[in-house]
């Protein structure tokens, strides 16, 4: 290949002349167009982190019950009794923004195989969800689109979704957020990783046929040399369909592959297809690997080599198999009705070489782990917005203030998203969506028999916090998420995070990126929970403006004791309410509060002080009170503030309240971290406070339930079934008007 | 109780092991029963368990129906055993032509997960046993297509010959009559889109499953027609 | 039946909703028509369209292969009818 | 526009997936097939069809708004391929 034609294919493939000067030291030669297809997926952003991976590194990683840290495709953590938790979550943005229930859908598949390639079987699924405002028709047709996909492939393949968030933002017109968050249960010794070792040993690729799907950049080639019409350009279609059903079978098959010991490495097929997981398996299992690219099953005909390579067809996996067990796993392949093609050797030479027939022509050639170690990683300029200091000069308490209007405008109950879901599946759910965190039952993975104890769930993020400064925004995310399973009463254990950001060639995105990974690591290294997997999303933007930096989290924590449901978000008659962390003050500032962006319009200003250490003292306060069932509810103050977490109370439970000392909208809906609402009967009232105060954690008697409207100060009094009626109705009334696509 | 319950699994069903579970913590005993497999492996009540038989594609039921188990199950149904069909089981039974009618999508056109109240109606059936009629359960649904439809003729039938087994009492998902449930002439086939597997737990929101699975695990054989 | 002397056939098959049985797919789209500015649409029905080749001798054979396949499992006679329609006839 | 000069007319959509798109259901249908006895079918895809009725000066002008509808609402380009046929044209 003469390097002039090379020069204007790699471009053309997103690699930069520096990346194929690379290549070309590295193979000491010109790659050919599969070799260089290959590289341009394996190196791209999506695959290779190469913008973020210089800061992820400064995030913790390690705790003695971490047994898989973030480089595998789950994290996995030892929770006791010989059971472990693999955890992941992961973006779909971009595909969801043009097609969005396939987009949503193919976001649910593909972490379900992050988790069941571990050996786990997933029991769990959350959904993040982000949109453009609801007045907008399009908007509302992703978003549609997006909720009708994760039910309609979740429920299918059998996970129960079980928790999520949703919010609808001008930031996000466009550029939807799409992250999902899977999670699984395994017998510890069962762990399995993605490695391809013993040399012999067969690759074989299980699932879907390969077609044309998602080739997406790549299929520049078909029309950049060869005498390709280039109306077959169109053929290739860049979104993918989901099939549940193949998918569950798949699950099932592997699992039982797994249970009889019949792999020895296995890794699912997702970005970059079968360069990704052969390169990956031969590279951590430090071999090579002889693939013979006629042998993959293919949907279409005529599929040329660099297609089959590129690939992303849903539903996929490649086991590493003994000879010996090849039988075996054909026969519960077949008994899953699942396809199974032998595509792989595994070889000691560390090549990885794509041949057409075993023994045919040598197509590509090149050193398996040059793909993933040598893969590019930048140090991107990164500088903070020049109108910092500006910005954080606003007063963001400005606007106009109609408290009781402004309440309602800012109830939204998302039950009409998670109702669409099958949130019970596995008789795990105790605490389903609706309130703070999820609980789900532990039980063993090998008996069923239950643990007496059950792990808390919760996915966060919060863009107009990280906006105004994502340092200090993203630890309050985190300690966000850490109050919310606190209110279900687990303790914090681990982290996974999803970094969504905009365009990483602006240096304000970068240092947005940067800003965050510092405030996401203070916060997981004060509450002890490391980050053991991850993702990054880049090039969140529409028409070069970059979205608002929005790091998403999932945490997930343990309870020690579970004998009965906790006490949740309802209130009886006649309690005392509590407000547990930072007190109600007129003067607390109101910047990156809901109110601020959607009612009073300002963007700016500086985040109230947050108290990292006390937010901990109050997380496992929380803990604690909800594992004994000190309390009879409990609630954190999250969007909206105290107003909004207060008539979500009171809507729950059909029962009033009378609050005192919120004095006007900065005391209703500032959004100061770290807080809680508790209620408990009046004679516990005292013992409760001073247990606090001997805690650490600042509380004050705020009020009480009782009657049917909520009463707070004198600046509102609405009825209980005024306040439902704006909350049930928000979502269904918003949606029931009409979607479109363009 | 020993009584044998055989829970059929197709590719893509996903509450057979639930529903083991939860007949097994009621004293029984249950098995997965393959749906390729012919054999019954004489067990003394079949249970057609929720989820997404072959991915509920063409119309929910409609592949199952032809699996080799299906035929077996129709002739222990004809000779008088008892068969539970629960969510996607009672869509394979209508579509197997076990029970009337068919089942179609929500009327609006959203799956539907949560905590329904229903009303028992007819308790001469296999699940009925101990229940009188008027009774109120708290059982979850989790269905797309519950929406349960037949013929006047047919709904007219059911009524006099006192054949629906359960009502909604806030109608959810559009069914003619409120049915949540229906059963044969002779009560010992019955399906139902509400999962009582769901619902035997306190722990989980509701106990009230329980007792349905119960009445199952000691229905007797009813005399063959 | 001698194999050289069959021939592939496309055909396809619809399958709507019966005439009244309620269309829970169709009034939604119904209901949403206006709001999107199509005000003068209505009656919407919505139902399934599959296209398959089978190998028959005639035409006339395919249509008769493919209608048994609707009566015995492409439709539910309950609340569905079928058209078959042999596209190369 | 003057409505006493509008006149209704039936119209029928069809929605398929794209060339190249997977299409699962089709599939599983076509794995089904061969244990009911149809050996010979094969190569089946599912889609959707959409009837109703519009209003409109001209089977032309039915045909327009149909198409607008299609592309904005009743289907997604990126996978799906429509077609338009006024059935009392
Ligand atoms: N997209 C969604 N999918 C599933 N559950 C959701 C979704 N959005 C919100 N929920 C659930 O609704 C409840 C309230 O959500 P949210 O207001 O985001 O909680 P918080 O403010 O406490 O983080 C939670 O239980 C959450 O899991
Ligand atoms: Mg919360």
């Amino acid at each position: 290949m003469a390097p002039e034609d090379a020069d204007r294919v790699h471009r053309e493939l997103g690699l930069s002349d520096e990346e194929y000067e690379n290549i070309y030291a590295l193979l000491g030669r010109h790659p050919n167009h599969l070799e260089l297809a290959m590289y341009s997926v394996m190196w791209s952003e999506h695959c290779s982190y190469k913008s973020s991976k210089i800061h992820l590194k400064r995030l913790p990683t390690e705790a003695p019950w971490v047994l898989v840290g973030p480089g595998e495709n789950a994290g996995v953590i030892d929770v006791g009794d010989g059971i472990a938790v693999a955890i992941r979550i992961e973006s779909h943005n971009h595909p969801s923004a043009i097609e969005p229930y396939q987009g949503a859908a193919t976001g649910v598949g593909g972490i379900l195989r992050d988790i069941f390639t571990m050996g786990a079987r997933p029991i769990a699924v959350m959904d993040p969800l982000r949109f453009g405002p609801l007045d907008d028709p399009r908007s509302r047709w992703i978003a549609e689109g997006v909720i009708s996909g994760v039910s309609g492939y979740g429920n299918s393949v059998g996970v129960p979704t079980v928790g999520g968030e949703i919010v609808f933002d001008e930031t996000y017109k466009g550029n939807p957020l799409v992250n999902v968050l899977a999670m699984g249960v395994l017998p510890v010794e069962r762990l399995v990783l993605g490695r391809a070792s013993g040399v012999g040993n067969l690759a074989v690729l299980l699932g879907a046929s390969t077609g044309r799907d998602g080739i997406g950049g790549v299929s520049v080639l078909a029309s950049a040399g060869f005498d390709d019409e280039s109306a077959n350009a169109d053929k290739r279609p860049s979104v993918q369909v989901g099939d549940p059903f193949e998918e569950k079978r798949l699950l099932e098959a592997c699992l039982e592959l797994l249970d009889e010991g019949l792999v020895t490495g296995i890794q699912d097929l997702g970005g970059a297809g079968i360069t990704c997981a052969t390169s990956e398996t031969a590279s951590r299992g430090g071999a090579g690997m002889d693939v013979d690219i006629s042998a993959i099953h293919s949907r279409e005909e005529g599929m040329e080599p660099f297609e089959l390579m590129t690939s992303e067809s849903q539903e996929r996996m490649l086991a590493i198999v003994q000879p010996r067990d090849l039988d075996r796993v054909l026969e519960i392949s077949s008994r899953w009705e699942i396809a199974a093609s032998v595509i792989g050797r595994v070889t000691g030479d560390g090549q990885l070489r794509i041949l057409d027939g075993f023994d045919g022509e040598v197509l590509a050639e090149l050193p398996a782990s040059t793909l993933h170690d040598d893969a590019p990683e930048y140090d991107r300029p990164l500088a903070p917005p020049q109108d910092l200091n500006e910005r954080r000069s606003l007063d963001a308490s400005v606007g106009p203030v109609d408290c009781s209007a402004d309440l309602l405008t800012l109830l939204r109950d998302p039950a009409w998203v998670y109702s669409q879901y099958d949130h019970q599946l596995f008789l795990n759910t105790v605490v389903g969506p609706g309130s703070d965190g999820t609980l789900l039952r532990l039980r063993d993975p090998r008996t069923g028999r239950e643990t007496g104890r059950a792990l808390g769930l919760s996915t966060d993020g919060n863009h107009r916090w990280c906006h105004v400064d994502p340092r200090q925004g993203t630890a309050m995310v985190v300690a966000e998420a850490a109050m919310n399973i606190a209110c279900v009463g687990a303790e914090p254990m681990a982290v996974v995070n999803c970094l969504n950001f905009g365009n990483p060639e602006h240096p304000d995105v970068m240092w947005q990126l940067s800003e965050a990974v510092d405030g996401m690591s203070e916060a997981c290294k004060a509450f002890n929970a490391p980050v053991v997997g991850g993702n990054v999303s880049l090039y969140n933007e529409t028409n070069s403006i970059d979205i608002a930096p929005t790091p998403v989290v999932g945490i997930i924590g343990m309870h020690p004791r579970l004998v009965e449901q906790p006490p949740g978000i309802t209130v009886g008659d006649g309690l005392s309410l509590v407000l547990l962390g930072q007190q109600p003050q007129g003067d607390v500032s109101m910047a990156g509060s809901r109110w601020a962006w959607e009612i009073g319009g300002c963007k700016g200003g500086t985040l109230p002080a947050f108290d990292l250490a006390q937010a901990v003292r109050t997380v496992a306060f929380v803990s604690e009170i909800v594992q004994k069932n000190r309390v009879e509810a409990v609630h954190d103050v999250g969007d909206g503030g105290i107003g909004v977490a207060l008539a979500e109370m009171a809507i729950n439970s059909r029962v009033g309240m009378d609050v005192s000392g919120l004095d006007d909208h900065r005391a209703l809906f500032n959004e100061s971290g770290g807080r809680v609402v508790v209620a408990l009967s009046d004679s516990d009232l005292r013992s409760f406070l001073e247990e606090s105060s001997n805690r650490g954690v600042p509380a004050q008697s705020i009020g009480r339930t009782g009657g049917l409207s909520l009463v707070l100060g004198s600046i509102i009094d609405l009825s209980v079934d005024d306040l439902t009626r704006a909350s049930r109705d928000a979502l269904p009334q918003a949606l029931g008007q009409g979607t479109v696509s363009g | 109780m020993s009584r044998r319950v055989g829970v059929v699994r197709f590719p893509g069903t996903n509450c057979e092991f639930d529903t083991v579970d939860a007949i097994n913590a009621l004293g029984g005993h249950a098995e997965v029963l393959w749906h390729s497999a012919s054999d019954l492996r004489n067990v003394d009540a079949i249970v057609l368990p929720g989820g997404f038989a072959h991915g509920d594609y063409l119309r929910c039921g409609a592949i199952a129906r032809f699996s080799p188990i299906m035929e077996t199950i129709a002739a222990f149904a004809r000779n008088g055993g008892p068969v539970l069909g629960i969510c996607n089981g009672f869509q394979v039974l209508t579509e197997a032509g076990m029970l009337p009618g068919a089942l179609q999508k929500n009327v609006g056109l959203k799956f539907l997960c949560g905590m329904e109240q229903i009303e028992f109606v007819s308790t001469s059936n296999i699940i009925g046993v101990g229940a009188s009629a008027g009774e109120l359960l708290n059982i979850p649904i989790n269905h797309f297509e519950g929406n349960y439809v037949c013929s006047d003729e047919t709904l007219k039938e059911l009524e006099e010959e006192n054949r629906i087994v359960f009502r909604y009492i806030d109608n959810p998902n559009g069914s003619i009559g409120d049915i949540a449930g229906v059963s044969n002439e002779q009560g010992n086939v019955v399906g139902m889109m509400p999962h009582p597997e769901r619902a035997t737990s306190t722990i989980l929101g509701s106990n009230d499953g329980s007792r349905l699975l119960e009445s199952l695990l000691g229905a007797q054989q009813v005399t063959p027609t | 039946m001698d194999r050289r002397e069959l021939v592939r056939f496309e055909v396809k098959v619809e399958v709507l909703p019966r005439e009244g049985i309620a269309n829970p797919e169709g009034s939604t789209i119904e209901r949403a028509l206006p709001a999107l500015g199509f005000e003068t649409a209505g009656d919407v029905r919505v139902g399934k369209v599959i296209r398959l080749q089978v190998e028959a001798d005639s035409a006339g054979a395919a249509k008769t292969i493919v209608e048994d396949m609707c009566k015995r499992f492409l439709s539910n006679p309950v609340i569905e009818d079928t058209t078959v329609e042999v596209l190369n006839a």
